[in-house]
């Protein structure tokens, strides 16, 4: 199957009502042709699954700024005024989760786990809503799984059968989401042939990319 | 030695330096705590976590690398002995109780260790980032905050009116006034800042404490 | 054309291979299922996961390399583009759903889809490895096996009578009499072998199973 | 601090009773030496955890044919027929777990979790004596986690930083274990100075390792 794809076909991947989990980290390790794309595809009522909200010019933050989110599930909004100010307005929904549960969700949805007990966010206002179990005498809370129709992610190198490697701290969200969406498309910056990449130093297997941009 | 520090962040850094052993795994919250480093004792190092995916915090050295910021987002470094990560690892790092020692600015804490420092509902909501989980899961807690607000009003309460960013959670409170301990029995007052009178921490403290009697 | 298999292992691998589709992510189970990659048809190749660690299994190229192995512990090769990962990484593909096909013999399997292949109490308690996680996580479940047992008892049954491996799991049940396929309804005979008959498959099956109309 | 230490200081780290994680995968990954230098130390009654018992003579094989094994908690026994026969003897206690699970249960005792929800075991012996939780109307088994005294490991090189990377099929149980235990012994095959590893390659953290044996 051929994975290597053109700008011009990623819109063909998106539709109104979508999950989409995105990696990033205050915009490093964010693709942002797949954003830009996004953007440009003319789709609304999208659930944004990421880290943060980034900044209105860059990372996810277009995506807020530019009103086709209708839902953001993330750990951290502070850095775009424009999450903020549409929530308070009532525009978007925010679900803010602990950024180690987020993870923790993302894998679970990617791994085939009914959900995973931390015991972060017990005593606060995260807890609302979730079954607490207590385990050996110290109280958890059970957090269920994410998973998203799409995942856009950003690697520093694949090969053409999808093999990733991350570069520095860019690599944060971007392996956990690869195993969580039911398509994944990725934005790397170079791209080899098969057996390129040794084997021992892949991070995320292409059996788990379905989609390269360049 | 420190009477050179006028600025009361640096006060506050100074003293959080002093808790730090040689080899521990820190991490620092935004602000205030990244001044931490710049007053670790001799023959002390430590090794920074960033919750964004790596071990080996260090200044940027060389040219700004894009794809290497901070947990504030910041153009960072690596030291050597380094490694980075995926964010997952990052946490289960973090509430794993492989993180020694974190340090946090606070909006207010309490006698029970509890610590508010994520939201103030309808005016400030940014969200707990990676908060939560490093006030659960690292070993020991440490809120490093000026001891009033810009108002004047006092920070350490007998219980949080804010919502909290984690329960029965903190080790240590340290201000440009004094340290506190948290221990079962509440608030021990463990030392006053150079300077300092127990009846200025007493009035700007809204807790009852009690006072180590190591101090004079 | 596969009437040159003489072997009742083949015959079962050669029809498992069938069930192949060209890129599939495939973990073989040990023994019989081994041998399918052989049969593969023209224009299909499959992709096999190990699940001591790795994607891209296939046959020793070159020296041994004592650290490669399959999940039998026997020596391996890695194809280009493979990839090593952990035991964590590996059952995250499995249970995950990112393999397409698990294939696995057969001590039980019933007309519920459960199937038994792990423990016989009392005289053989190997421990069930990867087989539960493989069974609940695969997309496709294939239980490949001779269709009795040496003493000849049906080993396809109404009910299993050993420990389950998993339940309600198994899609599809390979011999080298007959293919079914499990429903909802119970079991479906969807072929029968070269040269077998009906009589021959109700006679050693001991559930009751629906005939597939196309079958002659 | 000095991580790295010779055969002899091995033995100090030993006490009957402890329990004991030890990578691999049929012997393939193991710390030969590790193992060895505990059949030597002269204890008893150790838990081991290990992915299975592999065979009388290699991987931790040994340590159940050589009666220092109180219980075994593992995925596999039948390459190792010692201990299938002093199972059934009454002579050791073998707690039997799907590979998965152990390798989820080992992560979840190094990262804090109190345990997570998997669908592998439900309907089988496996549920027995465990909590069972409907998330979204599946059912899942409530499995808790893995931790132990020590961590005897095995990895391809490290640096004297105590960074990791692993060879191979050899990885398995290791990386998962450096997050479990108490005291992290790591056996290598080679060693370098700190700052040769690319950062971007390293598995597991010299945080987690605590010494380390070329």
């Amino acid at each position: 199957m051929e994975k290597v794809i053109s700008v011009e076909e990623v819109s063909s991947f998106f539709k109104d009502g979508m999950s989409i989990m995105a990696g990033g980290f205050m915009g490093v390790g964010t693709p942002e042709k797949l954003v830009s794309a996004l953007l440009d595809s003319n789709i609304k009522d999208i659930t944004l699954i990421a880290n943060d909200t980034a900044f209105v010019e860059t990372g996810v933050g277009p995506m807020v700024a530019n009103n086709i989110v209708k839902k953001v599930i993330t750990s951290h909004i502070g850095t775009n005024p424009e999450t903020g100010r549409k929530m308070i307005a009532g525009e978007i929904e925010v679900d803010l989760v602990p950024q180690g549960t987020l993870a923790e969700r993302v894998r679970a949805g990617g791994s085939g786990l009914g959900g995973i007990l931390t015991p972060t966010g017990v005593g606060t206002v995260v807890e609302e809503g979730k079954e607490k179990i207590t385990v050996d005498g110290r109280e958890y809370l059970l957090e269920k799984p994410l998973r998203a129709d799409v995942a856009l992610l950003k690697a520093y190198k694949a090969d053409k059968a999808g093999n990733l490697v991350f570069h520095q701290s860019a690599r944060n969200f971007n392996p956990i989401m690869a195993l969580a969406a039911d398509l994944v498309i990725v934005q790397v910056e170079s791209i080899v042939e098969v057996g390129e990449i040794d084997p021992n130093d892949v991070v995320t297997p292409g059996i788990l990319v379905d989609k390269i941009l360049v | 030695m420190i009477t050179t520090l006028v600025n009361t962040k640096e006060v506050i850094a100074a003293r959080v330096a002093r808790e730090m052993k040689d080899g521990d795994v820190v991490n620092l919250g935004i602000g205030l705590p990244t001044l931490v480093p710049n007053y670790l004792p001799k023959g002390v190092s430590v090794i920074l976590q960033s919750e964004n995916g790596y071990i080996g915090l260090g200044p940027v050295t060389g040219e700004i690398d894009p794809d290497l910021v901070n947990a504030g987002g910041q153009p960072a470094g690596i030291l050597p002995g380094g490694a980075f990560f995926d964010s997952l690892f990052s946490f289960q790092l973090i509430r794993g109780g492989h993180v020694d020692v974190t340090v946090l600015g606070g909006l207010e804490v309490d006698a029970k260790g509890n610590l508010a420092n994520w939201v103030i509902p309808g005016k400030m909501v940014p969200g707990m980032g990676g908060a939560m989980d490093l006030v659960t899961g690292a070993k020991k807690v440490i809120v490093a905050m000026e001891h009033c607000s810009k108002k004047g009003d006092p920070k350490i309460l007998e219980e949080c009116q804010l919502p909290l960013t984690g329960k029965g959670v903190v080790d240590l409170i340290i201000t440009e006034l004094a340290v506190f301990s948290v221990t079962e029995d509440g608030l021990v007052l463990e030392e006053l800042q150079e300077g300092v009178d127990l009846d200025t921490v007493k009035e700007k403290t809204a807790a009852t404490f009690k006072v180590n009697p190591n101090i004079a």
